[in-house]
Protein backbone atom coordinates (compact mmCIF):
# COMPACT_ATOMS: atom_id res chain seq x y z
CA UNK A 1 0.00 0.00 0.00
CA UNK A 2 0.59 3.50 -0.79
CA UNK A 3 -0.37 7.18 -0.99
CA UNK A 4 -1.30 8.23 -4.71
CA UNK A 5 -0.84 11.44 -5.04
CA UNK A 6 -3.08 12.88 -8.21
CA UNK A 7 -2.16 15.96 -10.22
CA UNK A 8 -5.17 17.92 -11.67
CA UNK A 9 -5.28 20.58 -14.69
CA UNK A 10 -2.03 22.96 -15.40
CA UNK A 11 0.04 20.83 -12.25
CA UNK A 12 -0.26 17.70 -14.37
CA UNK A 13 1.75 19.77 -16.96
CA UNK A 14 4.10 20.73 -14.70
CA UNK A 15 4.33 17.17 -12.71
CA UNK A 16 4.81 15.48 -15.89
CA UNK A 17 2.24 12.95 -15.27
CA UNK A 18 -1.31 12.52 -13.77
CA UNK A 19 -0.44 10.71 -11.00
CA UNK A 20 2.56 9.79 -7.84
CA UNK A 21 2.82 6.59 -5.98
CA UNK A 22 4.86 7.09 -2.72
CA UNK A 23 5.51 5.76 0.56
CA UNK A 24 2.54 6.37 3.17
CA UNK A 25 2.37 8.12 5.58
CA UNK A 26 2.09 11.63 4.36
CA UNK A 27 1.43 14.77 5.94
CA UNK A 28 1.82 18.32 4.40
CA UNK A 29 5.66 18.33 4.98
CA UNK A 30 6.15 15.44 3.04
CA UNK A 31 3.80 16.11 0.45
CA UNK A 32 6.01 18.97 -0.61
CA UNK A 33 8.68 17.23 -0.05
CA UNK A 34 7.38 14.15 -2.65
CA UNK A 35 6.76 16.33 -5.07
CA UNK A 36 9.40 18.50 -6.07
CA UNK A 37 10.26 22.50 -5.73
CA UNK A 38 8.29 23.67 -8.82
CA UNK A 39 4.98 21.65 -7.75
CA UNK A 40 5.45 22.34 -4.04
CA UNK A 41 5.63 26.08 -4.61
CA UNK A 42 2.31 26.03 -6.22
CA UNK A 43 0.60 24.44 -4.09
CA UNK A 44 1.39 26.38 -1.07
CA UNK A 45 -0.55 29.05 -3.23
CA UNK A 46 -3.69 29.69 -1.37
CA UNK A 47 -5.30 29.36 -5.01
CA UNK A 48 -4.93 25.57 -4.87
CA UNK A 49 -6.47 23.60 -2.67
CA UNK A 50 -5.93 19.76 -1.47
CA UNK A 51 -8.27 17.01 -1.08
CA UNK A 52 -7.39 13.60 0.88
CA UNK A 53 -9.84 10.73 0.82
CA UNK A 54 -12.52 12.17 -1.45
CA UNK A 55 -12.76 15.38 0.35
CA UNK A 56 -11.31 18.74 0.00
CA UNK A 57 -9.10 19.95 3.46
CA UNK A 58 -10.36 23.05 5.02
CA UNK A 59 -6.53 23.64 6.14
CA UNK A 60 -4.45 21.96 3.84
CA UNK A 61 -1.38 21.83 6.24
CA UNK A 62 -3.36 19.77 8.42
CA UNK A 63 -3.17 16.36 5.73
CA UNK A 64 -2.63 13.21 7.22
CA UNK A 65 -2.66 10.37 4.35
CA UNK A 66 -2.38 7.16 5.40
CA UNK A 67 -1.79 4.55 3.39
CA UNK A 68 -4.27 3.64 0.49
CA UNK A 69 -5.21 7.34 0.70
CA UNK A 70 -6.01 9.22 -3.07
CA UNK A 71 -4.50 12.82 -2.60
CA UNK A 72 -5.66 15.55 -5.09
CA UNK A 73 -3.81 18.47 -5.57
CA UNK A 74 -6.40 21.25 -7.24
CA UNK A 75 -5.35 24.30 -9.01
CA UNK A 76 -7.88 26.85 -9.70
CA UNK A 77 -10.81 25.72 -11.82
CA UNK A 78 -12.81 26.57 -15.24
CA UNK A 79 -15.50 25.03 -16.16
CA UNK A 80 -18.53 26.21 -18.08
CA UNK B 1 -51.46 14.53 -33.80
CA UNK B 2 -47.76 13.72 -34.97
CA UNK B 3 -46.31 15.80 -32.91
CA UNK B 4 -47.53 14.68 -29.76
CA UNK B 5 -46.44 11.46 -30.79
CA UNK B 6 -42.96 12.63 -30.84
CA UNK B 7 -43.11 14.81 -28.25
CA UNK B 8 -43.33 11.63 -26.37
CA UNK B 9 -41.33 9.38 -28.05
CA UNK B 10 -38.27 12.25 -27.02
CA UNK B 11 -39.58 12.26 -23.72
CA UNK B 12 -39.44 8.19 -23.02
CA UNK B 13 -35.98 8.16 -24.84
CA UNK B 14 -34.39 10.12 -21.64
CA UNK B 15 -35.75 9.37 -18.52
CA UNK B 16 -34.29 12.35 -16.13
CA UNK B 17 -34.80 12.15 -12.36
CA UNK B 18 -36.49 14.60 -10.42
CA UNK B 19 -36.48 17.43 -9.14
CA UNK B 20 -32.21 17.11 -9.37
CA UNK B 21 -31.13 15.67 -12.67
CA UNK B 22 -27.23 16.09 -12.43
CA UNK B 23 -24.72 14.57 -14.87
CA UNK B 24 -21.23 14.33 -15.98
CA UNK B 25 -21.20 13.37 -19.56
CA UNK B 26 -18.02 11.83 -20.82
CA UNK B 27 -19.71 12.18 -24.64
CA UNK B 28 -22.35 13.41 -26.41
CA UNK B 29 -24.90 15.91 -24.63
CA UNK B 30 -28.45 15.54 -26.25
CA UNK B 31 -29.65 19.20 -25.75
CA UNK B 32 -33.32 18.98 -27.41
CA UNK B 33 -34.38 15.61 -25.73
CA UNK B 34 -33.12 16.75 -22.43
CA UNK B 35 -35.28 20.42 -22.63
CA UNK B 36 -38.21 18.34 -24.11
CA UNK B 37 -38.04 16.02 -21.12
CA UNK B 38 -37.28 18.50 -18.42
CA UNK B 39 -40.47 20.64 -19.57
CA UNK B 40 -42.50 17.45 -19.57
CA UNK B 41 -41.55 16.60 -16.16
CA UNK B 42 -42.36 19.79 -14.42
CA UNK B 43 -46.01 20.98 -15.80
CA UNK B 44 -46.39 22.72 -12.68
CA UNK B 45 -44.45 24.76 -13.91
CA UNK B 46 -44.70 28.59 -14.86
CA UNK B 47 -41.36 29.29 -16.16
CA UNK B 48 -38.34 27.28 -17.25
CA UNK B 49 -35.00 29.02 -17.97
CA UNK B 50 -32.43 27.03 -19.44
CA UNK B 51 -28.86 27.85 -20.46
CA UNK B 52 -26.28 25.77 -23.04
CA UNK B 53 -22.67 27.19 -23.23
CA UNK B 54 -21.14 25.59 -26.56
CA UNK B 55 -17.79 25.59 -27.51
CA UNK B 56 -16.79 29.19 -29.34
CA UNK B 57 -15.06 29.01 -32.60
CA UNK B 58 -13.01 31.93 -32.21
CA UNK B 59 -9.31 32.74 -31.39
CA UNK B 60 -8.42 30.19 -33.91
CA UNK B 61 -9.85 27.61 -31.25
CA UNK B 62 -9.51 23.64 -33.11
CA UNK B 63 -10.86 22.14 -29.84
CA UNK B 64 -11.49 22.53 -26.21
CA UNK B 65 -10.79 19.66 -23.40
CA UNK B 66 -12.57 19.36 -20.19
CA UNK B 67 -11.29 17.38 -17.09
CA UNK B 68 -12.47 16.78 -13.88
CA UNK B 69 -11.73 15.03 -11.04
CA UNK B 70 -14.00 12.31 -10.25
CA UNK B 71 -14.35 12.11 -6.34
CA UNK B 72 -15.32 15.38 -6.14
CA UNK B 73 -17.32 16.87 -9.07
CA UNK B 74 -20.73 14.58 -9.31
CA UNK B 75 -21.07 15.32 -5.90
CA UNK B 76 -20.16 19.11 -5.84
CA UNK B 77 -22.32 19.64 -8.71
CA UNK B 78 -24.99 17.67 -6.73
CA UNK B 79 -24.53 19.54 -3.67
CA UNK B 80 -24.85 22.66 -5.69
CA UNK B 81 -28.01 21.55 -7.87
CA UNK B 82 -29.57 21.06 -4.17
CA UNK B 83 -28.98 24.44 -2.94
CA UNK B 84 -30.56 26.53 -6.19
CA UNK B 85 -33.52 23.97 -5.76
CA UNK B 86 -33.66 25.08 -1.80
CA UNK B 87 -32.71 29.09 -2.20
CA UNK B 88 -34.77 29.18 -5.28
CA UNK B 89 -38.36 27.37 -4.53
CA UNK B 90 -37.80 25.61 -7.49
CA UNK B 91 -39.97 22.79 -9.02
CA UNK B 92 -36.45 21.12 -10.35
CA UNK B 93 -33.08 21.42 -11.75
CA UNK B 94 -31.01 20.22 -14.54
CA UNK B 95 -27.29 20.51 -14.51
CA UNK B 96 -25.08 18.74 -17.14
CA UNK B 97 -21.77 19.05 -17.74
CA UNK B 98 -19.37 17.50 -20.66
CA UNK B 99 -15.89 16.66 -19.92
CA UNK B 100 -13.17 14.66 -22.62
CA UNK B 101 -12.58 16.61 -25.71
CA UNK B 102 -15.02 18.98 -27.58
CA UNK B 103 -14.82 20.66 -30.88
CA UNK B 104 -16.39 24.71 -31.58
CA UNK B 105 -20.10 24.29 -31.45
CA UNK B 106 -19.82 21.33 -29.03
CA UNK B 107 -22.25 21.64 -26.27
CA UNK B 108 -20.14 21.95 -22.78
CA UNK B 109 -23.05 23.07 -20.57
CA UNK B 110 -27.06 22.85 -20.01
CA UNK B 111 -28.35 24.04 -17.16
CA UNK B 112 -32.48 24.20 -17.41
CA UNK B 113 -34.22 25.25 -13.57
CA UNK B 114 -38.52 24.90 -13.65
CA UNK B 115 -40.44 27.18 -11.10
CA UNK B 116 -43.52 28.72 -10.04
CA UNK B 117 -42.37 32.52 -11.71
CA UNK B 118 -39.77 33.60 -13.74
CA UNK B 119 -37.48 35.25 -11.42
CA UNK B 120 -36.71 32.52 -9.79
CA UNK B 121 -36.28 30.13 -12.78
CA UNK B 122 -33.93 33.03 -13.94
CA UNK B 123 -31.93 33.69 -10.61
CA UNK B 124 -31.28 29.81 -10.24
CA UNK B 125 -29.83 29.05 -13.77
CA UNK B 126 -27.81 32.07 -13.53
CA UNK B 127 -26.64 30.71 -10.22
CA UNK B 128 -25.61 27.77 -11.04
CA UNK B 129 -23.51 28.57 -14.17
CA UNK B 130 -21.90 31.32 -12.29
CA UNK B 131 -20.65 28.17 -9.59
CA UNK B 132 -19.89 25.72 -12.44
CA UNK B 133 -17.63 28.35 -14.43
CA UNK B 134 -15.39 29.23 -10.94
CA UNK B 135 -16.46 26.88 -8.25
CA UNK B 136 -16.60 23.49 -9.97
CA UNK B 137 -13.97 20.62 -10.40
CA UNK B 138 -13.22 21.11 -13.75
CA UNK B 139 -10.11 21.94 -15.82
CA UNK B 140 -10.35 23.43 -19.20
CA UNK B 141 -7.83 23.96 -21.47
CA UNK B 142 -8.24 24.90 -25.78
CA UNK B 143 -5.98 23.45 -28.75
CA UNK B 144 -4.90 26.26 -30.42
CA UNK B 145 -2.35 26.53 -33.56
CA UNK B 146 0.60 26.54 -31.17
CA UNK B 147 -1.12 24.35 -28.79
CA UNK B 148 -2.57 23.80 -25.42
CA UNK B 149 -3.53 26.85 -23.54
CA UNK B 150 -5.31 26.44 -19.90
CA UNK B 151 -7.97 28.42 -19.52
CA UNK B 152 -8.71 29.93 -16.11
CA UNK B 153 -11.89 32.01 -15.45
CA UNK B 154 -12.20 35.48 -16.33
CA UNK B 155 -12.08 38.26 -13.68
CA UNK B 156 -15.68 38.52 -14.56
CA UNK B 157 -17.02 35.27 -13.49
CA UNK B 158 -15.51 35.57 -10.38
CA UNK B 159 -17.42 38.81 -9.67
CA UNK B 160 -20.28 36.83 -11.30
CA UNK B 161 -20.20 34.19 -8.51
CA UNK B 162 -19.72 36.83 -5.58
CA UNK B 163 -23.09 38.44 -6.07
CA UNK B 164 -24.30 35.26 -4.71
CA UNK B 165 -22.25 35.65 -1.56
CA UNK B 166 -23.48 39.05 -0.69
CA UNK B 167 -27.27 38.58 -0.64
CA UNK C 1 -26.09 9.33 -37.49
CA UNK C 2 -29.70 8.88 -36.34
CA UNK C 3 -29.44 11.87 -33.92
CA UNK C 4 -27.41 14.14 -36.42
CA UNK C 5 -30.18 13.10 -38.90
CA UNK C 6 -33.32 14.38 -36.78
CA UNK C 7 -31.67 17.46 -35.93
CA UNK C 8 -31.33 18.28 -39.30
CA UNK C 9 -34.64 18.02 -39.93
CA UNK C 10 -36.31 19.57 -37.14
CA UNK C 11 -34.28 22.41 -38.25
CA UNK C 12 -34.82 22.21 -42.21
CA UNK C 13 -38.41 22.26 -40.86
CA UNK C 14 -38.31 25.55 -38.94
CA UNK C 15 -36.56 28.77 -40.58
CA UNK C 16 -35.78 31.16 -38.28
CA UNK C 17 -35.13 34.83 -39.31
CA UNK C 18 -31.93 36.26 -38.12
CA UNK C 19 -30.79 37.96 -35.56
CA UNK C 20 -34.34 38.73 -35.03
CA UNK C 21 -37.36 36.70 -35.23
CA UNK C 22 -40.34 37.79 -33.68
CA UNK C 23 -43.88 35.95 -33.77
CA UNK C 24 -47.12 36.42 -32.84
CA UNK C 25 -49.00 33.01 -32.65
CA UNK C 26 -52.48 32.48 -32.96
CA UNK C 27 -52.22 28.73 -32.43
CA UNK C 28 -49.44 25.99 -30.90
CA UNK C 29 -45.77 26.78 -30.72
CA UNK C 30 -42.83 24.26 -31.70
CA UNK C 31 -41.12 24.86 -28.41
CA UNK C 32 -38.32 22.06 -29.32
CA UNK C 33 -37.94 22.52 -33.07
CA UNK C 34 -37.70 26.65 -32.20
CA UNK C 35 -34.85 26.31 -29.78
CA UNK C 36 -32.73 23.47 -32.00
CA UNK C 37 -33.19 25.80 -34.75
CA UNK C 38 -32.51 28.80 -32.80
CA UNK C 39 -28.96 26.69 -31.07
CA UNK C 40 -27.82 25.95 -35.24
CA UNK C 41 -28.22 29.17 -36.35
CA UNK C 42 -25.85 30.93 -34.10
CA UNK C 43 -22.97 28.51 -33.68
CA UNK C 44 -20.23 31.21 -32.82
CA UNK C 45 -22.40 32.05 -29.51
CA UNK C 46 -20.69 30.68 -26.63
CA UNK C 47 -24.20 31.34 -24.66
CA UNK C 48 -27.46 30.74 -25.39
CA UNK C 49 -30.74 31.51 -22.51
CA UNK C 50 -34.33 30.53 -23.40
CA UNK C 51 -37.28 31.47 -21.69
CA UNK C 52 -39.96 29.26 -22.01
CA UNK C 53 -43.64 30.58 -19.83
CA UNK C 54 -46.49 27.90 -19.72
CA UNK C 55 -49.91 27.99 -18.44
CA UNK C 56 -49.75 26.68 -14.85
CA UNK C 57 -52.92 24.52 -13.87
CA UNK C 58 -53.23 25.97 -10.27
CA UNK C 59 -55.93 28.34 -8.73
CA UNK C 60 -58.55 26.37 -10.29
CA UNK C 61 -57.41 27.51 -13.91
CA UNK C 62 -59.59 25.32 -16.55
CA UNK C 63 -57.61 28.35 -19.82
CA UNK C 64 -56.04 31.58 -20.14
CA UNK C 65 -57.19 33.91 -23.35
CA UNK C 66 -54.61 36.07 -24.29
CA UNK C 67 -55.66 39.15 -26.87
CA UNK C 68 -53.77 41.84 -28.87
CA UNK C 69 -53.85 44.74 -30.74
CA UNK C 70 -52.92 43.73 -34.17
CA UNK C 71 -51.48 47.33 -35.54
CA UNK C 72 -48.99 47.45 -31.74
CA UNK C 73 -48.19 43.77 -30.82
CA UNK C 74 -46.07 43.07 -33.69
CA UNK C 75 -44.28 46.30 -34.35
CA UNK C 76 -43.91 46.54 -30.52
CA UNK C 77 -42.58 43.27 -30.29
CA UNK C 78 -39.84 44.14 -33.21
CA UNK C 79 -38.66 47.46 -31.56
CA UNK C 80 -38.36 45.45 -27.97
CA UNK C 81 -35.64 42.40 -29.81
CA UNK C 82 -34.01 45.43 -31.79
CA UNK C 83 -33.92 47.18 -28.44
CA UNK C 84 -32.23 44.05 -26.40
CA UNK C 85 -30.00 43.08 -29.35
CA UNK C 86 -28.19 46.46 -29.22
CA UNK C 87 -28.05 46.71 -25.41
CA UNK C 88 -26.70 43.35 -25.14
CA UNK C 89 -24.87 42.68 -27.85
CA UNK C 90 -26.29 39.63 -29.06
CA UNK C 91 -25.55 37.12 -31.85
CA UNK C 92 -29.59 36.64 -32.12
CA UNK C 93 -32.93 37.24 -30.23
CA UNK C 94 -36.08 35.07 -30.70
CA UNK C 95 -39.72 36.39 -29.28
CA UNK C 96 -42.52 33.78 -30.11
CA UNK C 97 -45.78 35.14 -28.02
CA UNK C 98 -49.25 33.25 -28.23
CA UNK C 99 -52.10 34.80 -28.37
CA UNK C 100 -55.54 33.06 -28.39
CA UNK C 101 -57.10 29.95 -25.96
CA UNK C 102 -54.72 27.96 -24.42
CA UNK C 103 -55.35 25.54 -21.31
CA UNK C 104 -52.84 24.50 -18.52
CA UNK C 105 -49.47 23.28 -19.63
CA UNK C 106 -49.45 25.31 -23.19
CA UNK C 107 -46.05 27.63 -23.68
CA UNK C 108 -47.29 30.76 -24.02
CA UNK C 109 -43.99 33.01 -24.77
CA UNK C 110 -40.33 31.93 -25.72
CA UNK C 111 -37.68 33.81 -25.87
CA UNK C 112 -34.07 32.98 -26.44
CA UNK C 113 -30.79 34.94 -26.46
CA UNK C 114 -27.63 34.14 -28.12
CA UNK C 115 -24.44 35.62 -27.21
CA UNK C 116 -20.67 35.62 -26.81
CA UNK C 117 -20.68 35.59 -23.27
CA UNK C 118 -23.30 34.22 -20.62
CA UNK C 119 -24.10 37.20 -18.92
CA UNK C 120 -25.55 39.46 -21.96
CA UNK C 121 -27.75 36.39 -23.02
CA UNK C 122 -28.91 35.81 -19.24
CA UNK C 123 -29.80 39.86 -18.66
CA UNK C 124 -31.28 40.11 -22.87
CA UNK C 125 -33.39 37.12 -22.23
CA UNK C 126 -34.48 38.50 -18.66
CA UNK C 127 -34.88 42.20 -20.27
CA UNK C 128 -37.14 40.79 -23.23
CA UNK C 129 -39.77 38.90 -20.89
CA UNK C 130 -39.89 41.65 -17.55
CA UNK C 131 -40.87 44.00 -21.19
CA UNK C 132 -43.71 41.67 -22.82
CA UNK C 133 -45.04 41.02 -18.87
CA UNK C 134 -45.91 44.51 -18.60
CA UNK C 135 -45.21 46.93 -21.75
CA UNK C 136 -45.81 44.93 -24.71
CA UNK C 137 -49.53 45.01 -26.13
CA UNK C 138 -51.22 41.69 -24.39
CA UNK C 139 -54.08 41.24 -22.14
CA UNK C 140 -54.51 38.35 -20.36
CA UNK C 141 -57.67 36.64 -18.76
CA UNK C 142 -57.78 33.29 -17.01
CA UNK C 143 -61.29 31.11 -16.85
CA UNK C 144 -61.90 29.50 -13.42
CA UNK C 145 -65.35 27.75 -12.30
CA UNK C 146 -67.11 31.03 -12.10
CA UNK C 147 -66.10 32.30 -15.06
CA UNK C 148 -63.18 34.57 -16.78
CA UNK C 149 -60.95 37.03 -15.04
CA UNK C 150 -58.99 39.45 -16.16
CA UNK C 151 -55.19 39.50 -14.82
CA UNK C 152 -52.75 42.27 -13.99
CA UNK C 153 -49.34 42.10 -13.84
CA UNK C 154 -48.06 41.62 -10.24
CA UNK C 155 -46.52 45.02 -8.71
CA UNK C 156 -43.21 42.23 -9.22
CA UNK C 157 -43.54 42.71 -12.46
CA UNK C 158 -43.85 46.59 -12.62
CA UNK C 159 -40.70 46.51 -10.14
CA UNK C 160 -38.78 44.03 -12.58
CA UNK C 161 -39.53 46.19 -15.68
CA UNK C 162 -38.13 49.40 -13.97
CA UNK C 163 -34.74 47.47 -13.04
CA UNK C 164 -34.13 48.34 -16.96
CA UNK C 165 -34.53 51.94 -16.74
CA UNK C 166 -32.31 52.49 -13.54
CA UNK C 167 -28.86 51.40 -15.06
CA UNK D 1 -66.73 56.53 -43.54
CA UNK D 2 -66.55 56.61 -39.88
CA UNK D 3 -64.12 56.29 -36.95
CA UNK D 4 -63.43 52.66 -35.42
CA UNK D 5 -63.43 52.69 -31.74
CA UNK D 6 -61.77 49.81 -30.54
CA UNK D 7 -62.42 48.48 -27.07
CA UNK D 8 -59.35 45.96 -25.88
CA UNK D 9 -58.90 43.62 -22.46
CA UNK D 10 -61.49 44.48 -19.90
CA UNK D 11 -62.29 47.56 -21.28
CA UNK D 12 -64.41 45.15 -24.08
CA UNK D 13 -66.62 43.55 -21.00
CA UNK D 14 -67.28 47.45 -19.68
CA UNK D 15 -68.13 48.44 -23.78
CA UNK D 16 -70.71 45.00 -24.11
CA UNK D 17 -68.19 44.84 -27.34
CA UNK D 18 -65.31 45.27 -29.34
CA UNK D 19 -65.98 48.03 -31.75
CA UNK D 20 -67.68 50.84 -32.04
CA UNK D 21 -68.41 53.15 -35.04
CA UNK D 22 -68.70 56.88 -35.11
CA UNK D 23 -69.22 59.71 -37.19
CA UNK D 24 -65.63 61.48 -37.69
CA UNK D 25 -63.63 63.79 -36.92
CA UNK D 26 -63.46 63.07 -33.63
CA UNK D 27 -61.38 64.65 -30.59
CA UNK D 28 -60.79 64.05 -26.93
CA UNK D 29 -64.25 65.44 -25.79
CA UNK D 30 -66.13 63.99 -28.81
CA UNK D 31 -64.83 60.25 -27.83
CA UNK D 32 -65.44 60.88 -24.10
CA UNK D 33 -69.35 61.68 -24.80
CA UNK D 34 -69.04 58.80 -27.64
CA UNK D 35 -68.15 56.34 -25.43
CA UNK D 36 -70.44 56.89 -22.14
CA UNK D 37 -69.94 57.85 -18.82
CA UNK D 38 -68.78 54.32 -17.61
CA UNK D 39 -65.85 53.70 -20.36
CA UNK D 40 -65.06 57.37 -19.65
CA UNK D 41 -64.00 58.00 -16.47
CA UNK D 42 -61.74 54.72 -17.30
CA UNK D 43 -60.45 56.22 -20.33
CA UNK D 44 -59.26 59.42 -18.27
CA UNK D 45 -57.10 57.42 -16.14
CA UNK D 46 -53.13 57.77 -16.38
CA UNK D 47 -52.97 53.60 -16.78
CA UNK D 48 -55.24 54.06 -20.09
CA UNK D 49 -53.34 54.38 -23.34
CA UNK D 50 -54.93 55.88 -26.76
CA UNK D 51 -53.45 54.79 -30.20
CA UNK D 52 -54.92 56.56 -33.28
CA UNK D 53 -54.15 55.54 -36.91
CA UNK D 54 -51.73 52.55 -35.67
CA UNK D 55 -49.66 55.15 -32.60
CA UNK D 56 -50.17 55.19 -29.26
CA UNK D 57 -50.52 59.12 -28.47
CA UNK D 58 -47.96 61.08 -26.34
CA UNK D 59 -50.59 63.27 -24.96
CA UNK D 60 -54.33 61.33 -25.40
CA UNK D 61 -56.02 64.51 -24.96
CA UNK D 62 -54.48 65.92 -28.14
CA UNK D 63 -56.48 63.50 -30.12
CA UNK D 64 -57.66 64.48 -33.46
CA UNK D 65 -59.46 61.18 -35.03
CA UNK D 66 -60.19 61.67 -39.35
CA UNK D 67 -62.97 59.52 -40.96
CA UNK D 68 -61.18 56.20 -41.84
CA UNK D 69 -59.35 56.12 -38.51
CA UNK D 70 -59.17 53.76 -35.72
CA UNK D 71 -59.09 54.83 -32.26
CA UNK D 72 -58.00 51.76 -30.05
CA UNK D 73 -58.75 52.08 -26.37
CA UNK D 74 -55.81 50.21 -24.37
CA UNK D 75 -56.26 49.81 -20.38
CA UNK D 76 -53.03 47.84 -18.54
CA UNK D 77 -51.22 45.45 -20.42
CA UNK D 78 -50.58 41.56 -19.26
CA UNK D 79 -48.54 39.28 -21.46
CA UNK D 80 -45.95 36.39 -21.00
Amino acid sequence: MSVTIVFLGPLADLANGHELEVAGPLDWAGLLRAVGPDIAREIQADRVNVACGGSVLADKKSLQARDGDEIALLPPVSGG
Amino acid sequence: MKLLCCRRLAVARLTLSTPLDVRVLAKGMSVGEASAAFSAAYPEAGGIVSFLGKVRPGNDVRALELTHYEPLTKSGMDDLARSALERFALDGILAWHRIGVMVPGDAIVLVAAAAPHRRNAFDAADFVMDHLKSAAWFWKRERRAEGWHWIEPREADYQDRQRWERR
